[in-house]
Order: structure tokens, then C-alpha cells, then sequence
């Protein structure tokens, strides 16, 4: 095991330690596992709430604050959060027009959530939710849960985000969400399998000079595995498998995203391949985001994820924000 | 008849299985899921045998409503939610009785386990725990040792099965040729229970 | 060979025309290799000029921006630039008040850099040149080429790049760069070796459950091999090793810096564990960074670096930075 | 005589052997430095090869200042500006004569290594490339053949010596052991230039 924790039982209540000593914009309830933006309740404004899995940081704690998230429930390594959590965050960032939840579509994330609402309405509290559904390597069918939840989380918690921000209603935050979920399409490849603290050693066995293609973010395998691609031919597939699902028709954002181990060098050399081959599509980049930005611990690999704008998503995007992991435009 | 003891014990026991077998569900899930079933039900039952220990309920039903609310507030993930459902719904329809038959129980869990199908929207079939589950509630009218073998030929049974549920349903075909890790858990917490019978007999 | 790329031959080239694309605030020029906030040179400004290998990305190309760096130069992976690259930089951001370079104290950087100091100055560009030494793993002796740069560049660039952009004179620039370079320290581990995408293979073998002690940013070995030790182990032995040299009289600001591979999760709880033994030791911290900022590839592991501050630099630090990888305040 | 086309020989023959030794320099690297000596000379020595066939100097000096002026734009790291400024003053010094001695060219690349030792700081015995080229300034007055075998036992000799200068040093005790790739690379320079001159006799 090379990972750089005390035991696999107290890494997500070390990591939340942590956060709350580097962020002091963050409350971090570390024994409940809630991070809240220090002045929740904003007056006016809906809550948003996500959360999910810990592990793919810095989604979601690392995405609190203003512009964006309100509050942040993270579980286990790769397990969703508790209702508890939920409500509880909730309830922190109610200010009375009602609460969002962001929820990826993981069977695990999607009944948390589900029974969460239950009870944060019997609380008095009006919640709404919306499902990010958009990874294109998962086929949307009743043979499978539907598809994954991935990149396109970013782009909903910030566009959803400064929609709140700006005083939105919760039917307006929400169909903010819907729409960009909608829009937006993602596909993942690993170049290594993921070892996470409780199993020890790699959660699938993937030779040097082999990839997986269509991988989600939790360490399962993908639908494919080949032999290794070049950058490039990687770029192509992915971009392409976006495309074909997605087929804007107008201007995107990109988000080329670094599964965790993947060097920024390496990510930007493979933003360069991504905005080629888009631009030989005819598909014009409004912004562009590489990092790491929604991961699977310590996998190598990278996602793209589109989301096709309008001028208002585009001024959304171009909002304010003030998280941990993303910050601009003040 | 079955008592509130006979349940605590049931919990606790399974508790103890888990445990014993965290390591070979968390493989089963690394295989076809995400390598965390093991340590998620670890950190459920855990807490359900203690806090069945700190305040034991006085009930069958009040046992199994309390297990099932600890899984859902502490494990998070697809099973919490499904398995603390399964707890719940099945201890709620044992009612407030302080002694159930084994007709009771095996109606009950029906009631549990049509819950969790509900919840999931997974059928038999689907590669799910409910490949376990819903033959054992089936067999549980007839005896716990009928239970105990459709649970475990259930669980067996998924292994040629291509998921439709959960995150193994994302592998396509590559889900084939793998055991269901809930399957196998779901089997554990019927495997127990006979076991408790048998003891108890 | 698990990487992201084409041809090791283009990786730099590939991740400059990815960083042109995604940083429309950044001129990039991909075959001079030089990095040049868009609206330099500043009228008034000194102009702050770093650079160095690739590879340890976001360092320097990420701290290009108001606030921070005018330019960088980046070299090969983990090869210094070579002084065409520097005198280019300095053209393009000297606005007559002078460039200051900012050199980590590497032979290959050294020498490049003091090459290029005297054609910018035969080129009429008043030069002046602060080394940042700050890894205590290193012995500062007429044994060693002297302690190795690392996590204090980030220090030095920031606060002597704020003190830029509000006019400060060359003299007064230099003088805040060897400030903080003067009260910077920092010592790093490593949990697996690095694999540099000329050589393919790690650059050192380090079986899992063994850790290096003391590495720097190149993959080069540490000074001690161990047995694998928990996080609190380690930042007890790297923050100790860190005071030992430093002997901070006053607040630090505190870097915990990872080295790639290493996930967000595992770092924050490192942080926490950081935290803990700082406070154990009575040293009060009054801002911390958590993330991947000055890394080795894909090389797994983490460093400490503490830079003791004054009121002065921590007006510094808080001043408005607006970069790829470090935004804050405006 | 040695003229400018017997010194483009040389610096051809040592992009060839560069080319052919680049894995080896790289792997002596990745033992106690950070695995790009050979690529960085690679890098170098192509260019010097493309910077004189484009345009080839026409006396030894001239030829040596060129392929010294190239490292020094190209290669970057340590032995860029170290090579670099090698060949540059070896070139200086030899002034524009179109025809040198092997004597003159002793004299001469005696300069150029002093000029390195100058801007390096280093001294023999620091296991670095002047493990080489110091032996080999001295031995190139008595015959190239000697010069070749003072440079290869130069660099051998670096093996048990610790470094002081460059990224070695920073291993302290751990760079006991292994070759230095400067030194190897240094030798490698000396070798061609004793083989050219072999062919050329
Ligand atoms: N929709 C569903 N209905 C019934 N059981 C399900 C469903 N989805 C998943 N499961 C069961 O849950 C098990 C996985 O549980 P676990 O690993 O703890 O949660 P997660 O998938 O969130 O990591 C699967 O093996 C399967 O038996
Ligand atoms: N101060 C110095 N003086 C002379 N030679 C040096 C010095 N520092 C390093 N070298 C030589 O440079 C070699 C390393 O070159 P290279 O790997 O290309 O550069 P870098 O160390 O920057 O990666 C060493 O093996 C050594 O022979
Ligand atoms: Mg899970
Ligand atoms: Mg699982
Ligand atoms: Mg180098
Ligand atoms: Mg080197």
C-alpha cells in the first residue's frame, strides 16, 4: 500500500480535519460530514447541496462556497452519503427558498438522496433534486442503472451555482441543473486501476501497455479494455463518443479532467489533442477547464466532458465563484 | 415461536458473519462494483449490534425496525439504503407482537423484500440481492434450512447473470462470470438466521 | 508506459499548445517555449521571471498572472530552459523597471539562468537574480551543490510577485524574494519513484511498503529508504526536520504540497496531521495551502514547506493573485 | 594538421555515438540523477549536426564555437551550459587559424575544461564530467590514443567516489557506486575525437 494515511478507517474524517484547517471560508462538521459555506443560510437565495463518495476530490467539498455549492455531504471512499448528512445539510442552508440536491445517478447516491428529501420535507424544508446522468460510456437503457453521473457534475454545481447565487428561485435553480445536465456528455478512459484504502491493492488488474476505455469514477472497470493509445487516438475516441450522443449545435465548454495521477503536463498535453479534434469537428470551445477536478483516488487517466451553452449558461459560467478548488471572476 | 432475543442474536450473529466475510464481499465487489460492499456492511452491522446492545428493543418488530435504521444511518451506498429497508420493512410488518411464528417472519420478510424490489426496481434476475432474497422469502414458509439453500443457490445463481442493477450493470457482459456481492451478503443474512433457528431448536 | 501522451519527444510541446487553449490570459509562445501574462510588460512593474524543467506543473507556467509571475520558461521534463528562453522572457516583460529571475537552486538552472542574466544585461535589461534553496534534505555545504528548490518557489513567486504588482522597485523585489526565501523550508517523501517520458520506466525501484525520505522534484532518490510509515509518522519526521532548520520565532504560512499522484483525499488528511504536530510544537499557522503545486510527474507522496512571515508578507500572500493554479482576492 | 573539416568529422561522429549511447547515458542518470542526460545531449547534438551541415564553418575554431553556442541554445540542464561553454572556449581558443596541431588543440581544450571547472565549480574528484576531461586536456599532449585512455579510466574512476556538485550530491553516501553519466559522456567525446583521428592518420 502506498498511500499516505494514518488507517483506511479514519481517512475521510482526516481528510475533513484537514479541510477545515486549509479552508476557514468552510464549516466542517468533520463527526456529522457536512461542509457548509460559512455564511450559510444566504438570505433569499436556494441551497445546493451535493455530495457523494469520498475520493473524488475535490469534488464536492472542494466546490463550497459562493457562486457554488452550499453544502457538501461526503461519504466513504466510493460510497454515497447517509440521509442524515443530507438533512442535516440541508437544514444548515435552508433560508427558506427551498434546497437543491445534486445527485449523481449511482444507485447508492440516487436512494440517500431519495430518502433524504423524505425526511428534510418533513422538516418543513422544500427540496428539489436533479440526476447528473452523462457519461456516454453507460447506455441509458432498462438493462443498466442508467447512465453514470461523472464531469458533468462540475458544470451543474456551478452554473446551478451562480444561478442561486444571483438570487434564483428554486424552480429556476432547478431547471438550470436539468438543463445543464441535459446539454452535457462525458467520457472516461484509465490508464491504471484505482486501489482504494480499504481494499489495499488495485481494484482491477490492468497490465502497463493496456487501457480501459468508458471507466467511470469509482474504480470499475470499463466497458473495453485495449491495447495502450496514444494521446491522440484516445482524444479522438473520446471526444468522438461524446459527439455522437451529444451532437451540439452550438458552442461548448470543455472539461478535459485528470482522474487524479494523471500530470498536469500530460492533461494539458491532452487538452491540445481534445481541441483539435473538436475544432476538426466544427465544434467551437467557448472556455475551457483542465485539472483535476472530479477523480477516482490515485487512477491515471483523464475524461472529457461537453456541455453545449447558451449566452446565459455561458454568463453563468462566467459568474463569480469562490470555492476551494475553483475561483474566479470576483 | 421467535422472541425479541431471537432476533438481537439473528443481528448480532450477522454481525459477527460479516466481519468474518468482509474481505470476500469487498473482493466479490471489486470485481463487478467498486470494492466497498464488505466494509460497507461492516460498518452497519457494527453499529446495529450496538445499538442493540446499548438499548435492546423489547420486540421481533421493534429489533428489526431498529437494524434497519442504523443500516440506513450509517452505511450510505446502494445496500444501506436497500438492506436497512429490508430491516425496516420487515420488522414493521411483524407488527408490535412480542412473539412471532416462522409463518409471521417468512410473510414479513415477503413484505421486506417487496419493499426493496420496490425501492431498487430490480427484479430476480437482475443480478441483484434479490436473487437471494426473493427465493428465500419463498422457501422460509416451508422451513429456515429451505430458506438457507434457495438463498445460497440464488446467490450462486448470479453468476451467469448479466447485471441490469446497480453499478455492476454499467460492465455490460463483462458483469458475467462474477458473483453478486449483495447476492452473497443477502444469503449471509439468511444463512444466519438458520443458523440461529437451528441453535435455538 | 502508462502515460497520456503521443511521442515523449512532443510532451512539452503538447501541453504548451494545451495550456494555449485553455489560458486565453496567457500569450504562449509553443515554439520559443516562453509563457507571458498577456498584458505584460506592466507599465511601472518590475517583471518577475521563473522557469525551470517540466514536470512539476502547475510550477512555473501555472503562477503566470497579475500578482504572481510575468513569465516562465519551461524546459524539457526535468530539464532546466536554456537562456534563449530566459532573455526572450525578459524582453517581453521588462517595462524598464527591470527583471527579477527567480532561480531554483539547481546546477542546470543556475548556470542557464546566469547565462541568460548577462545577454538580457548586454541587451540593455537591468537583471537581478534570487536562487530559492529551501529543501533541509539537502546539506547547504561545499559537499553538495547546496539545498535543492522546492516548495518555496511558490512562496517566493507569490509574495515577491504581489510586491511587483504594486510597483515595488527591483531593489525592493529582490529584497522580499530572498526574505522569503530566507524563512522558507521544506522537506518531501515519496511513496513511488517518478517515470519521465524519455526514460519510461520509474527512475528508481521503491517496492510498495517502503518510502523514500528527503526527494526532491526530480525523481531522484531521497537520502534515507524506511519502511512504509503512516501519515502522522511522516509529518512528524518531515515537519520536525523542517523546524529543525528553520527555527520560526513568529506565524509560518504552511505549503503541504503533493507530488502528483498523490490524491486530494490523502493530502488534506496529511494536512490535518501537519496541523497537529505544528501546533504540538507551539507554531502557530496563519494560512495553509493544500494541493498539487510544485510536483514530480507522477511520483506519489507529499512536502512540507513553512515560509516564517511577517505582517508584511502575509499582506502579501493575501494580496490579489490571479493565475491558472492560484487565484485569490481581487 | 587538424582542419575545420576534421573537427565537423568529430562533431558528427559524436552526435552518431550520442545517438547509439543515449539509453545507457540515461539509465546512469536515472541512478543518481533525474534520467535525462542522454536525451539533453541528444537534443544537443542533433542540432550541432544540423547546425553544421547547414552551414559549416570554416576553421576549427569556428566549428567548435558553433556546436558550443548549439548546446548551449538546445540542451538546457547542467551539461548544457557545461558542454556548451566546453566547446565554445576550446573554439575561442583556438583562434581562426584554419589548420591546428594536435598540440594546439591540447592547449586549447585545456582552456575549455578550465573554463568549465570556472563555471561549475568543480574540482576533479567531485564525480563529475572533469573526471574525464581533466586526464584527458593533460594525456591529449602526448598522442589522442592516450587522451582516449585517460578519459575512459577517468570516468570509470568516478564509480566509488561520492559527488559534490550537481544533482548526485544531493544523495550524499548513495552516489557511492555508480558511474557519473557526465563523466561517461565526457569520455565519449574524447573517444570519437581519438577515433577520428585514428581514421584520419
Ligand atoms: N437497484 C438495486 N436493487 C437491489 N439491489 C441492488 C440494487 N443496486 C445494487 N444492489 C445490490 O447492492 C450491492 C452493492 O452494494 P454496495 O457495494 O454496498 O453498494 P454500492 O454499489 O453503492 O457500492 C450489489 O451487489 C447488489 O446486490
Ligand atoms: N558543477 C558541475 N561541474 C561539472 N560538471 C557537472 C556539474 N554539475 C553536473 N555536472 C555534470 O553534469 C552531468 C549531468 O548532466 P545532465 O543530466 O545533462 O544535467 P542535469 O543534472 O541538469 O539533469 C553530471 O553527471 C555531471 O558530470
Ligand atoms: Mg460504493
Ligand atoms: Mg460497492
Ligand atoms: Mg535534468
Ligand atoms: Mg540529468
Amino acid at each position: 500500500m502506498r498511500m499516505l494515511i494514518n488507517v483506511p478507517e479514519s481517512v475521510v474524517d482526516d481528510a475533513l480535519r484537514g479541510m477545515a484547517a486549509a479552508h476557514p471560508a468552510l464549516k466542517v462538521d468533520v463527526a456529522k460530514r457536512v461542509i457548509v459555506r460559512r455564511d450559510a443560510p444566504v438570505n433569499g437565495n436556494v441551497g445546493l447541496v451535493s455530495g457523494g463518495g469520498s475520493g473524488h476530490e475535490p469534488l464536492h467539498g472542494g466546490f463550497v462556497g459562493p457562486g457554488m455549492l452550499s453544502a457538501a455531504c461526503p461519504g466513504e471512499v466510493f460510497t454515497s452519503p447517509v440521509p442524515d448528512q443530507m438533512v442535516r445539510a440541508a437544514a444548515a442552508v435552508d433560508s427558506g427558498k427551498g434546497v437543491l440536491f445534486v445527485v449523481k445517478n449511482y444507485t447508492g447516491d440516487v436512494l440517500n438522496f431519495e430518502m433524504a428529501a423524505e425526511l428534510a420535507e418533513d422538516e418543513g424544508i422544500q427540496v428539489a433534486r436533479v440526476l447528473v446522468n452523462d457519461d456516454v460510456a453507460v447506455t441509458d437503457s432498462l438493462f443498466t442503472a442508467g447512465r453514470r453521473g461523472t464531469g458533468a457534475t462540475l458544470f451543474v454545481e456551478k452554473l446551478a451555482g451562480a444561478a442561486a447565487e444571483e438570487g434564483a428561485s428554486l424552480v429556476r435553480v432547478e431547471s438550470v441543473a436539468r438543463q445543464v445536465n441535459e446539454s452535457s456528455r462525458s467520457f472516461g478512459v484509465a490508464l491504471s486501476a484505482v486501489t482504494t484504502p480499504a481494499k489495499g491493492s488495485p481494484t482491477f488488474d490492468l497490465p502497463p501497455g493496456e487501457l480501459e476505455l468508458g471507466i467511470g469514477i469509482h474504480g470499475e472497470p470499463g466497458r473495453e479494455r485495449r491495447a495502450m493509445m496514444t494521446s491522440r487516438e484516445i482524444a479522438d475516441f473520446a471526444v468522438d463518443a461524446v459527439l455522437e450522443d451529444l451532437r451540439p449545435t452550438g458552442p461548448v465548454i470543455a472539461l478535459v479532467n485528470g482522474m487524479g495521477a494523471t500530470p498536469l503536463l500530460e492533461l494539458y498535453g491532452f487538452n491540445a489533442e481534445v481541441q483539435r479534434v473538436l475544432s476538426e469537428r466544427g465544434v467551437s470551445v467557448a472556455r475551457t477547464l483542465v485539472g483535476n477536478y472530479v477523480t477516482s483516488l490515485d487512477m491515471a487517466g483523464c475524461s472529457v466532458t461537453l456541455c453545449q451553452i447558451d449566452e446565459e449558461l455561458l454568463r453563468l459560467w462566467d459568474a463569480p465563484v469562490e470555492t476551494a478548488a475553483l475561483r474566479w471572476g470576483r | 415461536m421467535l422472541d425479541a432475543q431471537f432476533f438481537r442474536v439473528w443481528m448480532t450473529a450477522m454481525a459477527a458473519a460479516v466481519e468474518r466475510e468482509a474481505a470476500r464481499l469487498t473482493d466479490l465487489d471489486s470485481a463487478i462494483g467498486d470494492a466497498d460492499h464488505g466494509s460497507n456492511l461492516q460498518r452497519g452491522f457494527r453499529a446495529v449490534a450496538a445499538a442493540l446492545e446499548k438499548e435492546p428493543p423489547l420486540t421481533p418488530g421493534a429489533v428489526l425496525a431498529l437494524s434497519g435504521r442504523q443500516l440506513i444511518s450509517t452505511v450510505g451506498g446502494a445496500s444501506g439504503p436497500l438492506y436497512g429497508t429490508l430491516l425496516r420493512r420487515t420488522g414493521k410488518a411483524l407488527g408490535e407482537a412480542e412473539q412471532v411464528t416462522p409463518q409471521e417472519l417468512a410473510q414479513a420478510l415477503r413484505a421486506g423484500v417487496d419493499a426493496v424490489a420496490q425501492l431498487g426496481g430490480a427484479k430476480p434476475g437482475d443480478k441483484t440481492m434479490l436473487d437471494a432474497l426473493v427465493p428465500a422469502a419463498d422457501a422460509l414458509g416451508e422451513s429456515f434450512e429451505a430458506a438457507r439453500a434457495a438463498a445460497d443457490e440464488g446467490a450462486l445463481a448470479t453468476v451467469p447473470l448479466q447485471a441490469r442493477k446497480g453499478r455492476a450493470s454499467y460492465l455490460g457482459e463483462r458483469s458475467i462470470g462474477h458473483q453478486d456481492p449483495g447476492a452473497t451478503s443477502a444469503a449471509l443474512l439468511i444463512d444466519t438466521l438458520a443458523d440461529v433457528a437451528g441453535d435455538a431448536a
